[in-house]
C-alpha cells in the first residue's frame, strides 16, 4: 500500500514509545518492528559527574530532575524530536511505584509539554506481537520476576506472582561466588564492578541442565564442570572464572525457596489461580519477555523444570495439563514489550485513550491503565 | 647494571642526534629514531632489530621484575623488526617479536612478552604477566582485547619518506658498525 | 576564580616582534615550516615538528610543557606524505597532549595528557577533557566535551565558549609576566 | 578557566530557583528575566552527521531513522568507520594483461576491526553500497499492524456512529456551516464512502502457534573452552536492537547516528533565547541571549582565610559586558524574596510588583511581535511555565553590605589592546573599589563565617546584585524613545572554600 505509506509519513505525528526498565529503556517509534536505541536507564549527573540509575532516587524532587535530565537525553540525542505537542506511549510494569508513574507523567507534562500520553501496561501489550489474546506473559527483567496471566485480552491481575529474581539477583550472586573463589574482586571499585558482573554474566555464563546442576553441587560429582575463563580486567589483572560459578550462576532462578518458590514453581502458582478452564490454555501459551531470559539455555531449562514440577503432587490437580508451551515473539526478548506498545502506538488507540495534557491539567493525576485501556484491549 | 654506555648503530640506521641512548643499545639497519626518543638499557642490553620506528618522547626501558633483581646473567632485551613506537608511549616490554605497533601513551609493564603483529592502542596499560598471542589488538580505557585476521600493515612507505627527509634537518648519528 | 600571574624567567624565552613567547627549552625541528601568529606561548619542552610539514597557529594559542604537535601522515599508494597541520586562534593546549591532529579549529581548549589521533579534524568551540585519547580521523563537531579512551561526546561546551576561550587565552597572556629581577 | 575545567564557585539564581554558573544562563531581553536550561524549551533545530558534517533535512533524516547515509561506526568499538582502498590481484592471475582491481573496505582505527574480518566484500566505490540487513520479521510484523491498525479503526468508527445517533439534535450549529459533509451526505440519502483504512480488515490474523520445541543447549557448550575475544559485550549487542548477535563474526557495520542542534526558546513569552545557525560548521548563533553578555561577570579575586566568627576580606572582580554604563548595588538575600512562598496560580511566575519596576509592559509588546512568530509555527501551543523552586543553598557567612554601589562602563573591544592606565573619575568609595579598568572593578567586601560551622566545610555566601540592565529592543520598535533601563536584580552565591581553623 504504497499510498497509504506515503499518507502516513507526511501528517502522522510521530508517536513516541519509551519503555523505560530499571536497567535499560528502550525507545523508538509507533509502527517500527525494533527500537531505534536501548541505552541504560542511567544520567550522568552535572554536579558530581557520576552516573546515577534513574531508579536510584532519593525523593520525588530528586526524581524529577533524573527525569527531566533522562528524558532530555532520550529526545535529543535519540529520538531526535522536539517533545512538545507529540503523543507518547509508556510502557509499564505492574509493579511499578505510583510515585515514579505520576513524577513521569508531572515531567511529560509540565517539563516536556507533550500532547498525550497513553501508558500501556508491558504484560498485556507484549502479547500484540503475538496477535494472542491469551498467554501467561513472565517478565524477568533487572530487579524482578513477575508473571501475569492474560486472559481473552484482558490481564487476570488477582493471579500475579511476582519474586524479586532478576539481573540484579544474578549480578549479587556473581559477586558473591567471585569472592569466593579468593579472585581479588573486592579490591574493586563498585561502579567498575556492576560492570564487570554483568559482562561475566553476559558473556561467560549459561543456564546449565538439572543433571548436571544437581551432580555438581554434590560432593563427590563425577562430572567435570566447564572449563573455566580467565577474565581480564584491564591491563593490569585478571579474575578467575571457574567453570563452576559459569554453570551454577543461573541456579538461584531454580532453587526453591522455604516456600517453595522459584521460578518455575511461580509459573505454576499463577496458572493455579486462574479457572481451571484457562489453565490448559495458558500453560501452552507461555510468553517469555525481559532481558534476562536471553540467558542461553534458560528455555529449555525453564521447559525441563516445569515438567518435572508437573510431577511433584503439590501440583497434581494439573493432570490435565499435558503439554507446556513456549511462543517466540519476532523480536529479542528484551524489547518484547516495547515492540507490543509500538503496535499499539501505531493504531487509533492513541488517539482515542490517551490522556491529553488538557486532562491531566483537570485531574492533575494519571489514571490507572486499568480502567483507562479495557474497553479497547477487550475489542482486540 | 651498565653505567657506561655502549652505542651500536648498524649502518642503515637514522638515529637523530638529540635522541637519548643509555647503557648498551643495538640499532638495526633501516631503523628510525625521531628526536627526543629515549633508549633506556639500565638492566642489560637492548637490541633493536631492522626497521623500526621509534618517534619522539617514546620510552623503551629494559628493567628487570623486581622478584627478578637477585637473578644473575640478566637477559637482553631483543627487539624484533618493523615495530613503531609511536610518540609518549612507554615500553618495558621483556621480549618484543616482530611487526607490532605501541601506540601513544600506551604503558607495556616489564612481565609482558609481545609476538608479532600485535598493536598496543593509546593509552592502554598493561602490566601483568602475560604472553600477547600473535595479532592481538589492545584497545580502550579497559584494555579490551581483539584478535585480528592479520597483523598491522608494515610502515615501510612512511619510513622511506622519513628516511628522506629527516636527515634534511636534523643531525644524524654515524652508524659504526657495517651491516 | 581570577586568573593569577604566571612569571617566568626573561632569560629562559625568547619574545618575538609579534609577541609570541617561546621557551628556549622547546624542541623545534624545522623552525622554518613553524608559523606562530602572535602572542603564542611555548613552553618548555614542548616538541613542534615542523621537519614533517608545516605548522601554523593562530593568535593567542598556549602551548604547555610537553606538549608535541606533530603534523599527521597520510599513505597514499605511492607513498607517504605529512599533511601540514593548522590551529585556530585562541587555543589551548595542556602538558603532555599530542596533537597529530589535521586541523585544529579555533577556540578550542584541549586538556593535559591527552592524544589527538592522527589525521583528526577538532572544529570551533570543542573541549577535549583531560586524557582523552582520541581515535585517529575523529571529527569533534563544534560545542562539544569529549572525554575517555576512546574518546566520545560527554557534554556540551557551553554556547559562550568563544567568549571564554578569548577572554581565557587573553587573559592567561597577559598574566603570563616576566619574574621582577630582585 | 571556570567555565571549562574548574570548579563553578560563582553561581547565580536562575528565575525558576536553580543555581547555575553564568556560562549556563541565558536571559530573556523581552521578560527581562534570567532563564537557564531547565526552564526553557528545547527544540530540535536541525539534523546534522557528527562526522562528515552535513545537515540533514528533517524529512530526510526521518525517513533515514536518524541515521547518517554515509558514515558508518564500527559495531565493535562504536567509533567511527574509515574507508581503506587496497587493491586486489586481477580476478584471473593466468592472464597478465589484468590488470590489479582496485577495491575498497571498511576498518577502524581504534580497534582495527574491519568488514574483512565478517567477511563483507569489499566494494569497488567507495560511497556506500555496503549491504544492509533487514529484520527478518519485517512481513510478520506489518500484517500485525495493519490487523490491530484496522480493528482498532473499525471500533472507532463504530463508536463514532453510536455517538452521532445520540448526538443528532445537538449537530444543527456544525450542520449549517457545512463542516461535516458525511452529515449532509447522509441527509440527502447517499451512502457513506467506506474508508480506505478499512479494507485492510479483509484479511483476518492468525494468532502465533506456541511450539512445545525449544532450543537446547549445545552440548559442546560443557567441554569447550569459550574465548572471551569471540564473544560481544552487551554494549556490542544493544547497538543492533534488531540482531543482538552473540559471537564478533555477526557485528556489522551500523549507520551513524545523527545529531541535532537546539535552540531554546523562554517559555513565558515564546522568544528564542539562543537559535543557533544552520550549518554544522558554523559557531555562530542567529539569536543569542545568553546570561553572559548581559549580566555583569562575577569572579573572585582573593579570599582571606576563612575561620568561623572572624572576618575575612574578599575582592571581587565584577566585569559589564554590555554596550551600556551600568551601576552595580550589592543587597542583602532578604531584599529578593523567594518567590515560590506565595503558592499562587502556576502559570504565572512574577507576582511581585517589586521585583518588575518595568510592569508587563515588555511582555505585552513581546505577545504582538510573538504573534507573526506564532504563525510560522502553527501547531506549536503556547508553552506555561512552572512554578519556580525554593533555592535550598544555604549560607554559611555573613556578609557586609556595602551602603555604596559602584559604575561599571561599558565594554570597549578596542581597550583590551590599549595598555595606558587611563582612569576614569567615577567618585568611587576607596573603601569599596579597589582597583578598576575599562568595563571592570574589583570591590572589597568583609564577610564573617559563621560559627555553626565545622572545620572544613564549604563556606558559602550569597547576597543579591542589583543591576542597571539597557534594554536594547524597545529602541528598535520606536526610535525616538531613550533605551529602557531597568533594575535588575539577581541572586548570587559563592562558595569560597573551606573553613579553616583558629589561627590562635
Amino acid at each position: 500500500m504504497p499510498i497509504y505509506e506515503g499518507y502516513g509519513t507526511i501528517t502522522d505525528k510521530l508517536t513516541f514509545i519509551i519503555d523505560i526498565g530499571a536497567a535499560y529503556t528502550k525507545i523508538g517509534f509507533s509502527a517500527e518492528f525494533a527500537p531505534r536505541a536501548i541505552v541504560a536507564s542511567e544520567v550522568r549527573c552535572k554536579n558530581t559527574n557520576q552516573v546515577r540509575n534513574i531508579y536510584d532516587y532519593k525523593d520525588k524532587e530528586d526524581l524529577y530532575d533524573l527525569l527531566v535530565e533522562f528524558i532530555h537525553l532520550l529526545y535529543f540525542k535519540y529520538a531526535l524530536i522536539s517533545p512538545k505537542d507529540r503523543a507518547v506511549v509508556i510502557v509499564e510494569s505492574l509493579l511499578c511505584p505510583t510515585l515514579f508513574r505520576e513524577t513521569l507523567a508531572k515531567v511529560l507534562f509540565y517539563h516536556y509539554e507533550v500532547a498525550s500520553l497513553l501508558v500501556v501496561p508491558s504484560h498485556l501489550v507484549s502479547l500484540a506481537t503475538l496477535a494472542i489474546d491469551t498467554g501467561l506473559v513472565l517478565d524477568i527483567g533487572y530487579t524482578e520476576a513477575v508473571a501475569i496471566p492474560i486472559c481473552h485480552g484482558s490481564p487476570v491481575l488477582h493471579a500475579w506472582q511476582a519474586l524479586p529474581l532478576g539481573s540484579q539477583a544474578i549480578h549479587s550472586h556473581v559477586k558473591t561466588l567471585l569472592s569466593a573463589d579468593n579472585t581479588g574482586i573486592q579490591n574493586i571499585s563498585e561502579s567498575v564492578l556492576e560492570d564487570i558482573k554483568e559482562d561475566i554474566k553476559v558473556r561467560c555464563c549459561f543456564v546449565t541442565k538439572r543433571e548436571r546442576a544437581e551432580k555438581l553441587r554434590s560432593v563427590s560429582s563425577d562430572i567435570a564442570p566447564c572449563p573455566s575463563v580467565v577474565y581480564p580486567l584491564g591491563g593490569t589483572k585478571s579474575l578467575n572464572v571457574s567453570g563452576k560459578l559459569r554453570e551454577m550462576m543461573y541456579e538461584i532462578f531454580f532453587d526453591e525457596d522455604l516456600d517453595h518458590l522459584c521460578i518455575s514453581t511461580m509459573i505454576l502458582n499463577v496458572i493455579a489461580s486462574v479457572d481451571v478452564e484457562s489453565r490448559t490454555l495458558l500453560a501452552e501459551n507461555i510468553v517469555l519477555i525481559g532481558g534476562t531470559c536471553m540467558a542461553p539455555g534458560f528455555k529449555a531449562r525453564l521447559k525441563a523444570e516445569l515438567y518435572r514440577q508437573l510431577k511433584n503432587e503439590r501440583y497434581s490437580k494439573f493432570k490435565n495439563i499435558k503439554t507446556i508451551k513456549f511462543h517466540t515473539p519476532p523480536a529479542k526478548e528484551n524489547y518484547t514489550a516495547w515492540l507490543g506498545a509500538a503496535i499499539y502506538g501505531a493504531t487509533e488507540i492513541v488517539s482515542m485513550k490517551a490522556l491529553s495534557k488538557d486532562q491531566y491539567f483537570k485531574e492533575k493525576r494519571l489514571p490507572d491503565w486499568w480502567s483507562n485501556l479495557k474497553d479497547v484491549v477487550r475489542s482486540i | 647494571m651498565t653505567s657506561r654506555n655502549n652505542i651500536k648503530i648498524i649502518a642503515g640506521a637514522i638515529v637523530c642526534h638529540e635522541a637519548k641512548l643509555r647503557g648498551d643499545v643495538t640499532i638495526g639497519a633501516g631503523t628510525i629514531m625521531h628526536p627526543c626518543a629515549f633508549v633506556n638499557a639500565e638492566a642489560g642490553p637492548i637490541i633493536i632489530g631492522e626497521k623500526c620506528l621509534v618517534e619522539e618522547q617514546s620510552k623503551i626501558t629494559h628493567r628487570v621484575p623486581f622478584d627478578r633483581v637477585e637473578q644473575k646473567n640478566v637477559p637482553v632485551l631483543i627487539i624484533g623488526s618493523n615495530n613503531v613506537f609511536e610518540v609518549g608511549c612507554n615500553v618495558e616490554a621483556c621480549r618484543i617479536g616482530d611487526n607490532n605497533i605501541f601506540e601513544s601513551k600506551c604503558f607495556v609493564g616489564n612481565k609482558v612478552t609481545v609476538t608479532n603483529g600485535c598493536i598496543i592502542g593509546a593509552g592502554c596499560y598493561i602490566t601483568e604477566e602475560q604472553v600477547l598471542p600473535e595479532n592481538t589488538i589492545i584497545y580502550g580505557e579497559n584494555c579490551l582485547q581483539r584478535e585480528a585476521l592479520c597483523g598491522p600493515g608494515q610502515q615501510t612507505l612512511q619510513m622511506d619518506t622519513l628516511s628522506k627527509m629527516l636527515p634534511n634537518y636534523h643531525r644524524i648519528r654515524k652508524p659504526n658498525l657495517k651491516s | 576564580m581570577e586568573m593569577r600571574d604566571v612569571t617566568y624567567n626573561k632569560n629562559d624565552y625568547v619574545e618575538t616582534a609579534s609577541g609570541n613567547k617561546v621557551s628556549k627549552q622547546t624542541v623545534l625541528c624545522g623552525s622554518q615550516n613553524i608559523v606562530l601568529q602572535g602572542r603564542v606561548i611555548v613552553q618548555p619542552e614542548a616538541i613542534i615538528r615542523g621537519d614533517l610539514a608545516n605548522v601554523k597557529t593562530g593568535r593567542y594559542c598556549i602551548i604547555s610543557k610537553e606538549a608535541v604537535i606533530r603534523p599527521p601522515y597520510k599513505k597514499f599508494s605511492k607513498g607517504v606524505a605529512f599533511f601540514p597541520l593548522t590551529m585556530g586562534d585562541n587555543v589551548y593546549v595542556g602538558e603532555k597532549s599530542i596533537i597529530n591532529a589535521a586541523v585544529v579549529g579555533s577556540y578550542v581548549y584541549i586538556g593535559k595528557n591527552c592524544v589527538i589521533g592522527r589525521r583528526c579534524i577538532l572544529k570551533d568551540c570543542c573541549i577535549i577533557e583531560d586524557n582523552t585519547i582520541l581515535a585517529p580521523e575523529t571529527v569533534v563537531p563544534p560545542f562539544t566535551r569529549y572525554s575517555g579512551n576512546p574518546g566520545v561526546q560527554i557534554g556540551q561546551a557551553p554556547e559562550c565558549q568563544m567568549d571564554f576561550m578569548v577572554d581565557f587565552t587573553r587573559s592567561y597572556y597577559q598574566h603570563f609576566v616576566p619574574a621582577k629581577l630582585i | 578557566m571556570a567555565y571549562i575545567i574548574e570548579q563553578e564557585v560563582v553561581k547565580y539564581v536562575c528565575t525558576c530557583g536553580l543555581l547555575k554558573p553564568i556560562s549556563k544562563l541565558y536571559f530573556c531581553r523581552y521578560c527581562l528575566e534570567v532563564r537557564c536550561g531547565f526552564c526553557v524549551c528545547h527544540e530540535v533545530d536541525s539534523h546534522f552527521c557528527e562526522k562528515c558534517l552535513e545537515n540533514m533535512p528533517s524529512a530526510e533524516a526521518r525517513l533515514k531513522k536518524n541515521r547518517c547515509g554515509n558514515c558508518l561506526i564500527c559495531p565493535s568499538c562504536l567509533l567511527h568507520l574509515s574507508v581503506r582502498a587496497a587493491t586486489v590481484g586481477p580476478k584471473n592471475p593466468e592472464d597478465p594483461k589484468a590488470t590489479p582491481r582496485k577495491v575498497v573496505y571498511l576498518h577502524c582505527l581504534m580497534c582495527r576491526w574491519s568488514s574483512r574480518d565478517v567477511g563483507i566484500p569489499d566494494q569497488i566505490a567507495a560511497t556506500g553500497g555496503w549491504p544492509e540487513r533487514e529484520n527478518v520479521y519485517n512481513v510478520r510484523l506489518s500484517e500485525i499492524i495493519e490487523w490491530y491498525k484496522s480493528v482498532v479503526l473499525l471500533e472507532k468508527q463504530q463508536k463514532l456512529e453510536k455517538d452521532k445517533k445520540k448526538q443528532r439534535k445537538y449537530m444543527s450549529f456544525t450542520d449549517k456551516t457545512g463542516l461535516t459533509a458525511e452529515m449532509i451526505r447522509k441527509r440527502i440519502g447517499l451512502t457513506e464512502p467506506p474508508n480506505p483504512l478499512l479494507k485492510t480488515k479483509a484479511k483476518p490474523l492468525e494468532g502465533a502457534i506456541a511450539k512445545e520445541d525449544v532450543e537446547e543447549l549445545p552440548d559442546n557448550i560443557f567441554t569447550q573452552p569459550i574465548k572471551l575475544n569471540e564473544i560481544t559485550t552487551v554494549q556490542q549487542r544493544l547497538l543492533q536492537p534488531e540482531w543482538q548477535p552473540v559471537t564478533v563474526d555477526k557485528l556489522f557495520p551500523i549507520h551513524k547516528h545523527l545529531s541535532v542542534k537546539q535552540s531554546l526558546r523562554c517559555r513565558s513569552c515564546e522568544h528564542n533565547v539562543s537559535k543557533p545557525e544552520f550549518n554544522p560548521n558554523s559557531v555562530r548563533f542567529k539569536i543569542q541571549l545568553f546570561a553572559y553578555y548581559h549580566i555583569p561577570e562575577i569572579r573572585i579575586v582573593t579570599v582571606e582565610p576563612l575561620r568561623a566568627g572572624q572576618p575575612a576580606e574578599l575582592l571581587l572582580k565584577f566585569i559589564n559586558p554590555t554596550q551600556h554604563q551600568t551601576v552595580v548595588t550589592i543587597l542583602d538575600l532578604s531584599s529578593m524574596p523567594e518567590l515560590i512562598q506565595d503558592d499562587k496560580c502556576s502559570a504565572d511566575t512574577s507576582t511581585d510588583d517589586e521585583l518588575k519596576p518595568i510592569e508587563k509592559e515588555p511582555l505585552s509588546l513581546s505577545l504582538t511581535q510573538s504573534a507573526s512568530l506564532l504563525h510560522t509555527t502553527l501547531s506549536r501551543q503556547p508553552s506555561f511555565t512552572i512554578k519556580p523552586r525554593q533555592t535550598k543553598q544555604q549560607v554559611g557567612a555573613d556578609i557586609e553590605i556595602p551602603a555604596a554601589n559602584f559604575v561599571l562602563p561599558p565594554r570597549d573591544d578596542a581597550a583590551e589592546f590599549d595598555d595606558s592606565g587611563e582612569n576614569y573619575n567615577f567618585n568611587d568609595d576607596p573603601r569599596l573599589v579597589k582597583w578598576r579598568k575599562s568595563n571592570k572593578a574589583v570591590i572589597k567586601l568583609q564577610i564573617t563565617p559563621s560559627t555553626d560551622l565545622n572545620l572544613g566545610d564549604q563556606v558559602v555566601v550569597g547576597f543579591v546584585m542589583q543591576h542597571i540592565y539597557t534594554n536594547t529592543i524597545a529602541t528598535s520598535v520606536e526610535k525616538d524613545k531613550e533605551p529602557q533601563k531597568c533594575q535588575h536584580k539577581i541572586r548570587v552565591f559563592l562558595s569560597l572554600g573551606n573553613l579553616l581553623g583558629s589561627s590562635e
